[in-house]
């Protein structure tokens, strides 16, 4: 027993080290620092400024889709969902004559009913969450263009629209990211340490696991896409504000971004595996790289080959490690057996 | 240890054997699945491979079958060493297998179930369906089964899917047919059918490997039966020189007074009561009580109904019918969450699926049952987290380098004390343990019985399901067998003998006066209908 | 952020970087504070004047940049492209923030939607970068000049007198526009349904449907599918978008009704050759594209001299292109829209 | 014991029963229907010229279906189509730039080739790496957009540009169809007859309805896998070449954004979105109904902002409708299997 202990010991102090979401870190700080020297006028207050309003929406997105990622589904609806939410923010702003207030509160409820809506035909119904969401992707979207048209709203209060941009006295820092720290803390909250978040990892595991331990699938479920729906339409809101315009078309393709970064964080698209620090380290990554990248004046069009590439590569190389480790692994329980025929091993 | 060709009996010596295996291993992981795979079947007979779960049958099946490549051994077909690497290897090589499990394609016809990747052709190198339909329906003629041809697979009961796996294996007209607890889930008439083809198969030359339990079965098929135990071949006997008991002494090859310490408990009250549970299609009239201190082993063959019975009670399944209670109160049906909260805890027979979340640290999944009480204002403080996972890892001895580690790390019986660790921690009054032992060394295996026999001694009622009658045998304090969804018999302490029990899984009827006679059983068959 | 910090020993590591992160970060502000106005990466020139087409990789938007950059070229600025690979809105704006970033003295934009770009070019402004909006105007408060291609009556009078012609003074007809909230698109509408209603010789044009095709020439092509599948009687289609006309010009061509429904609107000449050649259409309108970024160039000069404020009656000298006086809203017109038939087709390449 | 009720086959009946509860035929139905009622409304909607145009319109969306359905049908998906679709009709323009003269069968070989290396590499990457293919694809889907932005930049090639003789295949008609449209329907019944009388095909089945199985069983998962990536990439490249034919203009953005209304297309077609079931002639129908809600709504004159709610209800009605009918199913079976104990 001694062996194992110090070969584990030593396998955990690595599995620390080089762990995904560590990693994330470490190259993300890295792209800091050399974007830092090497990058024209990227060490600046409006880097921090402009980079974190720019990642806004898809930080916001990830922390429930990383949830119901790691519960073994999906959410394609969200950035439809944000569209309809603008689009209804500005019909009721347009029309109603409510206070600003109340439209962003219905607003809001908008998100709770789509995802509701998912959430029932994923539970309720029991279809699959990819095909459910592809449907409501289109339906969503569909909707936002039936509520507004193809018109803009455009007369939000000038003092709102430049709330969502201001920053926290000179340090550069938009004080949104207040708002969005206590998304983040919430969802990590939840997850990390509340029993539905031990519910959803087993869940997203094994959903008979989960059941034998009292994990009420069907409800966890139901409430995730509830989750998600509120924040995309805390997005649809805050994309409404921040371009001082509601239409049909806000947060168009979003879905895909937020996925693709959630996925750099280490969540598996399996199921059962990720954290909220390394999906904020894969936000912060992308959206860091780009930017950099775009300072730096490559090319648009080589931006999203570097997106692809860091996607494709984050799933395949866990893979290929995985796949080295076993090979190294059996090669040396094939010397063991081959060592000890003896009889009387028992089976471990 | 004896080795086959020391005391193998010589009656076919000439012939050469259709296949052999000699001392094949197989590890997987930590795990030894196989330390001495050693079987031989000559043409023209039927060979019986017996021995307990975990003996190390199904490995030694899906080497044969070029699922698993042996890490070691001497493996020859026809005499030619062979090595498959895949599973069409293994089926050049003219070795058929059915599975323990059906692998049916659900989407898939039935007849296409059969023949699929040989599907006969037509016109223009087309696949021919009418001859495909003609030719399934031919294969059912011969079974005399009545299933169409045409309808998918998914949705047929277990019996018939494990029909369609005979069907397939019988049409690739192979050399030798391994089948591994075909007739697990058949009845009578069934299995008496699939018998008449496989001594057909015999007349013709081919090799017939079986794997069973039901040793009228074995006895009554069989040329020879080779015996495993522990992953190790003990012995193989001309099947008309050898008894029952001789066998199931090689078989369990122990004491069994030494291996279940079920110690003496104070029997108390009545802690869970099941009274009249129905599920249309499952189980029907589901009557036991157990009481604080108690084990009630939950006996019968694969397929009777045991484990859903107790899915059923922990509220993983609903049920049509009936009513559970718990010390009294009734339980809310289809709630496992309920049935925690009333104090049920249920170690399930797939530890790997159903028990654990592999991925997850030991602490996390020896504290995932109790993360509502860990919370305080729905925050879980993880220092209260490690600590009752320290102290209940410590108290079942769970054997890891840290509590860190991911459980998938350790070895089959630690993992099952995880599980065990996690239901104890829970304080429950009654445990349900299924198949508790399956894929467990004999070390660690003494010490799960001295557990759940300790846990009993502590006043919590047992409900154990086993495949392994000497468990059985030697745990409970009281049997109830099953048999096709009912109980058929409810056997003391004292009255369970193995014969009595396995008389009453297969369901002949003698095993029935035990507790009922004629009139009430033909009165409760009624009832049933 | 300790938050994180207890969930396991990856989590912790985890967040120990996500502190250094935000700590670098905001360092990066404290080391350089407002970096952004500290140079504009050496060289000699004067400074940089960015260009925001709706969307790279448009043959329109080519012309109207090579126009562009032959203007900074000579006001001795340097040029810089940049901008989405599709036209929308929120696409446009990270590129509008890097030009502030980097001290871009003017940014030149053609907007995908007016407010929408508000606030950031509300922040390039701040941070000191002049506005010239081109081709598509911005809401005036964000910007300080427009730079119009042509008097956008003129541009909606010319397209409706080709049709006139074509169709013989009567009959119904129908626009293909780009996105619905297009401004410039959305003027033009306005002037053609005024000009409709209350000038006499239009009296028996109907217009009788106005559909969207986003600039996207797949959806160009189905709405002008729509169009004559569900108006039997349509005469004529005008498309005020390069993308819309060549993409009805190709549905015509391929249909029964080429040369039975008359086709005009604002196109390239390039791309429209074989149409017009074949007999699609017949006649179409544009201005010269590049003249438009030439002047939009001179104009941000003008503006970072302070010679001109973007205020009515302010005039500044445009090259080649002479001297341009700014009218009301600050906006400046270039010159008048061409014709384009089979006669002249081949003396223009853009 | 729970044996068998069912009745001896009695093929004839039942051959006639699987065709009315076919998954295809609901979508026909809806399709017949939609274009009746259109036509009720508004009879030009069947006019030759409008008839052509529905069938042209539909062309492209059948092939990139049928090549979806096989992909899908092994558990799989390839969100990459657009991007595929762009670099073989960008390429295809490109041929004609520099080989005018080339003949018309050989851009649709070097066509189909491009598109099938491209559906390699996701094949490659998804049966090597073991990682789910929606993820991998969403990868190569940035990274071939990229990959053609980069190359095509602000390049066009518009019709005229390319030999007239291939743009006429979307003009001309053989009795009255469009050949383009010829085209597709042939590739839909060949891979139709491979999928349903080719043991490879079958092949395909097997592995989407239960891949452990399937490796159990000795079906070479990896490299079917591989070749229905390879086929979905070839046919995709095919609908790129007919696609330069069809629009006037290929460039950077050609195809981007139609992965989502092809998988639509599919799954409203009645292929299983976690494969296994489903035919290609059921997607081709589904690609021909969403194709033609476009047109019929324009030509109703509803308003076309409900066209994309329109296709979301479809889509959920679709995966709803086969849910209802497998659980009712089941639950006869249970209860059939019940009155036998």
């Amino acid at each position: 027993m001694s062996k194992t202990m110090t070969t584990t010991s030593r396998g955990q102090l690595s599995r620390r080290l080089i762990g995904h979401d560590a990693v994330i870190f470490y190259i993300l700080i890295t792209v800091v620092i050399i974007s830092m020297i090497t990058v024209n006028y990227f060490a600046s207050t409006l880097t921090v400024g402009f980079l974190l309003i720019q990642v806004l929406p898809i930080l916001l997105i990830a922390m429930p889709m990383a949830l119901v990622i790691v519960s073994g589904e999906i959410d394609l609806s969200v950035a439809s969902t944000a569209g309809l939410t603008s689009a209804t923010m500005g019909v009721l702003w347009r029309d109603s004559g409510l206070d600003i207030g109340t439209v962003m509160a219905l607003s809001l409820l908008v998100g709770v009913l789509c995802g509701a809506f998912n959430g029932f035909l994923i539970t309720t119904l029991g279809l699959p969450s990819l095909a459910v969401t592809i449907g409501t992707l289109a339906l969503y979207r569909g909707l936002a263009l039936v509520v507004i048209g193809d018109q803009k709203v455009a007369s939000f209060p000038k003092e709102l629209n430049a709330f969502v941009l201001s920053k926290i006295g000179n340090t550069g820092i938009p004080v949104m990211m207040i708002f969005a720290l206590i998304v983040i803390a919430f969802f990590a909250v939840l997850l990390h340490f509340t029993p539905f978040g031990r519910g959803l990892y087993a869940l997203g595991y094994s959903p008979q696991a989960a059941t034998f331990v009292g994990v009420r699938v069907g409800h966890a479920k139901f409430w995730m896409f509830v989750a998600t729906g509120v924040v995309s339409s805390m997005v649809g809101v805050f994309l409404t504000l921040r371009l001082a315009s509601a239409g049909p078309d806000n947060g168009t393709g979003l879905e895909l971004s937020v996925i693709a970064a959630v996925l750099l964080g280490g969540v598996s698209i399996f199921g059962g595996k990720g954290n909220i620090p390394g999906v904020v380290g894969g936000v912060l990554l992308i959206g860091t790289l780009t930017y950099a990248l775009r300072l730096a004046k490559v090319p648009e069009t080589a931006l999203i080959i570097v997106t692809g590439g860091l996607l494709v590569l984050s799933v395949v190389a866990p893979s290929v490690i995985a796949w080295g480790k076993e090979r190294i692994r059996l090669n040396r329980v094939h010397r063991e057996v081959q060592g000890q025929n003896a009889p009387g091993i028992t089976r471990a | 240890m004896a080795t086959a060709a020391e005391t193998a009996p010589a009656s076919h010596a000439a012939r050469t054997p259709a296949l052999s295996l000699r001392g094949a291993s197989k590890t997987f992981g930590p795990v030894i699945a196989l330390a001495d795979g050693t079987i031989e079947i000559l043409p023209g007979e039927i060979h019986a491979l017996v021995g307990e779960n975990g003996a190390g049958k199904s490995t030694l099946v899906k080497i044969l079958a070029g699922v698993h490549s042996p890490d070691g051994g001497e493996f020859l077909v026809e005499g030619k060493p062979a090595h498959f690497r895949n599973v069409s290897e293994s089926k050049a090589a003219g070795i058929s297998v059915i599975y323990q499990e059906p692998t049916l394609f659900p989407d898939l016809t039935v007849a296409e179930n059969i023949f699929i990747g040989r599907q006969p052709k037509g016109r223009a190198g087309l696949i021919s369906r009418g001859e495909m339909r003609r030719r399934a329906a031919e294969l059912f003629t011969t079974l005399g089964v009545p299933i169409d041809p045409d309808r998918i697979a998914d949705g047929l009961s277990i019996a018939d899917q494990q029909i369609i796996e005979i069907a397939k294996a019988i049409s690739l007209d192979a050399n030798v047919l391994v089948m591994d607890e075909p007739t697990a889930a058949l009845s009578g008439v069934e299995v008496e059918r699939l018998f008449t083809v496989a001594r057909a198969l015999r007349e013709k030359g081919a090799g017939i490997l079986f794997i069973s339990h039901r040793f009228e079965e074995v006895f009554g098929l069989s040329d020879r039966i080779t015996v495993m135990r522990d992953g190790r071949y003990i012995q193989v006997h001309n099947t008309a020189e050898v008894t029952v008991p001789a066998i199931v002494k090689e078989m369990v090859g122990r004491e069994l007074g030494d291996l279940f310490p079920k110690q003496d408990a104070e029997i108390g009250d009545v802690v869970l009561k099941v009274d009249g549970l129905n599920s249309i299609g499952t189980f029907t009239g589901i009557d036991f009580e157990i009481r604080a201190g108690e084990i009630v082993a939950l006996s019968g063959l694969v397929g009777a109904g045991r484990t859903e019975v107790a899915r059923a009670v922990f509220g993983i399944d609903p049920y049509d019918s009936g009513s559970v209670s718990i010390g009294g109160a009734a339980l809310k049906a289809h709630s496992p969450r309920d049935a925690i909260a009333a104090g049920i805890g249920f170690v399930p027979e797939d530890r790997r699926k159903q028990g654990l979340v592999l991925d997850l640290s030991v602490a996390r999944n020896v504290t995932l049952t109790l993360r509502h009480s860990l919370a305080r204002f729905g925050i879980i403080s993880g220092r209260r987290e490690r600590a009752a996972a320290e102290d209940w890892s410590q108290r079942l001895q769970v054997k890891t380098g840290s509590q860190e580690l991911p459980v998938s790390t350790l070895s089959g019986g630690n993992q099952q004390k995880v599980v065990l660790a996690k239901w104890l921690a829970t304080d429950p009054k009654l445990l349900i343990v299924d198949e508790p032992t399956r894929g467990i060394d004999v070390g660690t295996k003494a010490e799960v019985h001295r557990l759940i026999s300790d846990l009993a001694g502590r006043g919590i009622a047992i409900l154990m399901i086993s495949s392994e009658l000497p468990e059985v045998l030697g745990m409970a304090d009281r049997v109830l067998v099953m048999h096709e969804g009912r109980i058929t018999a409810e056997l003391s302490r004292a009255d369970a003998t193995a014969e009595r029990v396995m008389q009453a899984a297969t369901g002949s009827r003698e095993a029935l006066h035990l507790d009922l006679t004629d009139e009430e059983l033909s009165t409760e068959l009624e009832a049933g209908k | 952020m300790k938050l994180f910090s207890t969930s396991s020993r990856g989590g912790r590591i985890g967040s120990i970087a996500a502190i250094a992160t935000v700590v670098a970060l905001a360092a990066t502000g404290c080391a350089a504070t407002n970096g952004g106005d500290s140079g504009d990466g050496g060289g000699d020139s004067a400074g940089t004047i960015a260009f925001l087409p709706k969307q790279l990789n448009n043959p329109y938007t080519d012309v109207v940049l090579g126009g562009g950059e032959e203007g900074a070229a000579a006001i001795g600025y340097d040029s810089e492209v940049l901008g989405p690979l599709e036209a929308s809105a929120s696409a446009q704006i990270p590129f509008i923030e890097q030009a502030t970033q980097q001290g871009t003295k003017v940014i030149v934009i053609a907007a995908n939607d007016p407010d929408a770009v508000g606030p950031a070019l509300q922040t390039a402004r701040e941070a000191g970068a002049k506005i010239v909006a081109f081709d598509s105007d911005t809401n005036p408060d964000y910007r300080d000049i427009f730079i119009s291609q042509v008097v956008a009556k003129d541009v909606a009078l010319i397209q409706l007198e080709i049709i006139s012609e074509q169709i013989g003074g009567s009959g119904e007809i129908a626009i293909l526009s780009a996105t619905a909230t297009a401004t410039n698109q959305n003027e033009w509408i306005k002037f053609m349904e005024e000009e409709l209603e209350s000038n006499p010789d239009y009296a028996d044009i109907k217009l009788v449907a106005k559909v969207y095709g986003d600039d996207d020439a797949d959806k160009s092509f189905q709405e002008t599918q729509g169009l004559l599948s569900s108006y039997p009687d349509l005469a004529g289609i005008i498309s005020p978008t390069t993308v819309g006309i060549a993409a009805a010009a190709k549905y015509l061509s391929t249909s029964d009704y080429k040369g039975k429904v008359a086709l005009t609107g604002l196109g390239l000449p390039n791309e429209m050759r074989e149409f017009v050649k074949d007999g699609t259409v017949q006649e179409f309108a544009l201005w010269d594209p590049a003249q438009l970024g030439y002047v939009a160039a001179f104009a941000g000069k003008a503006l970072v001299d302070g010679t001109i404020t973007g205020a009515e009656g302010d005039t500044f000298d445009a090259g080649d292109m002479g001297e341009i006086t700014v009218g009301a809203n600050g906006v400046a017109i270039v010159g008048p829209p061409t014709r384009f038939n089979a006669d002249n087709i081949d003396e223009y390449d853009f | 014991m729970s044996t068998v009720t069912h009745a001896p086959a009695v093929p004839r009946s039942n051959a006639l029963k699987r065709f009315f509860t076919a998954r295809e035929i609901p979508v026909a139905g809806a399709l017949i229907a939609l274009i009746l009622v259109t036509y009720i409304i508004n009879p030009r909607f069947l006019s030759p010229q409008s008839t052509k145009d529905l069938m042209l319109n539909a062309t492209i969306m059948v092939i990139l279906a049928v090549a979806q359905a096989l992909v899908i049908i092994t558990r799989n998906v390839d969100l990459s189509v657009g991007a595929i679709l762009g670099l073989v009709a960008f390429g295809t323009g490109t041929v004609f730039d520099m080989f005018p003269t080339i003949p018309l069968v050989l851009v649709f070989v070097i066509g189909m080739i491009f598109g099938g290396l491209l559906g390699s590499i996701n094949g490659m990457l998804v049966t090597s790496a073991k990682v789910p293919a929606l993820v991998i694809t969403l990868g190569t889907l940035y990274i071939f957009r990229g990959v053609l932005s980069s190359w095509a930049g602000s390049k066009q090639f518009f019709s005229g540009d390319n030999p007239k003789a291939f743009g006429n295949l979307s003009v001309d008609t053989l009795i009255g169809i469009p050949i383009i449209t010829i085209i597709a329907v042939v590739i839909t019944v060949a891979v139709a007859m491979f999928m349903s009388s080719v043991r490879s095909g079958r092949d395909l089945y097997a592995i989407g309805s239960e891949p452990d199985a399937a490796r159990l069983f000795g079906i070479p998962v990896g490299g079917r896998v591989l070749s229905a990536f390879i086929a979905c990439g070839a046919l995709t490249g095919l609908a790129g070449v007919l696609y330069a034919s069809r629009y006037n203009s290929v460039g950077a953005l050609t195809g981007s954004g139609i992965e989502l209304d092809v998988v639509a297309a599919v799954v409203v077609g009645g292929v299983a979105i976690f494969g296994g079931s489903g035919t290609v002639a059921g997607a081709a129908i589904g690609a021909v109904l969403l194709s033609t809600i476009t047109g019929a709504l324009t030509a109703t004159r509803v308003d076309k902002f409900w066209q994309q709610a329109i296709v979301g209800v479809l889509i959920l009605a679709a995966i709803i409708i086969d849910r209802v009918v497998s659980l009712r199913r089941a639950r006869k079976l249970r209860v059939n299997e019940a009155k036998d104990v």
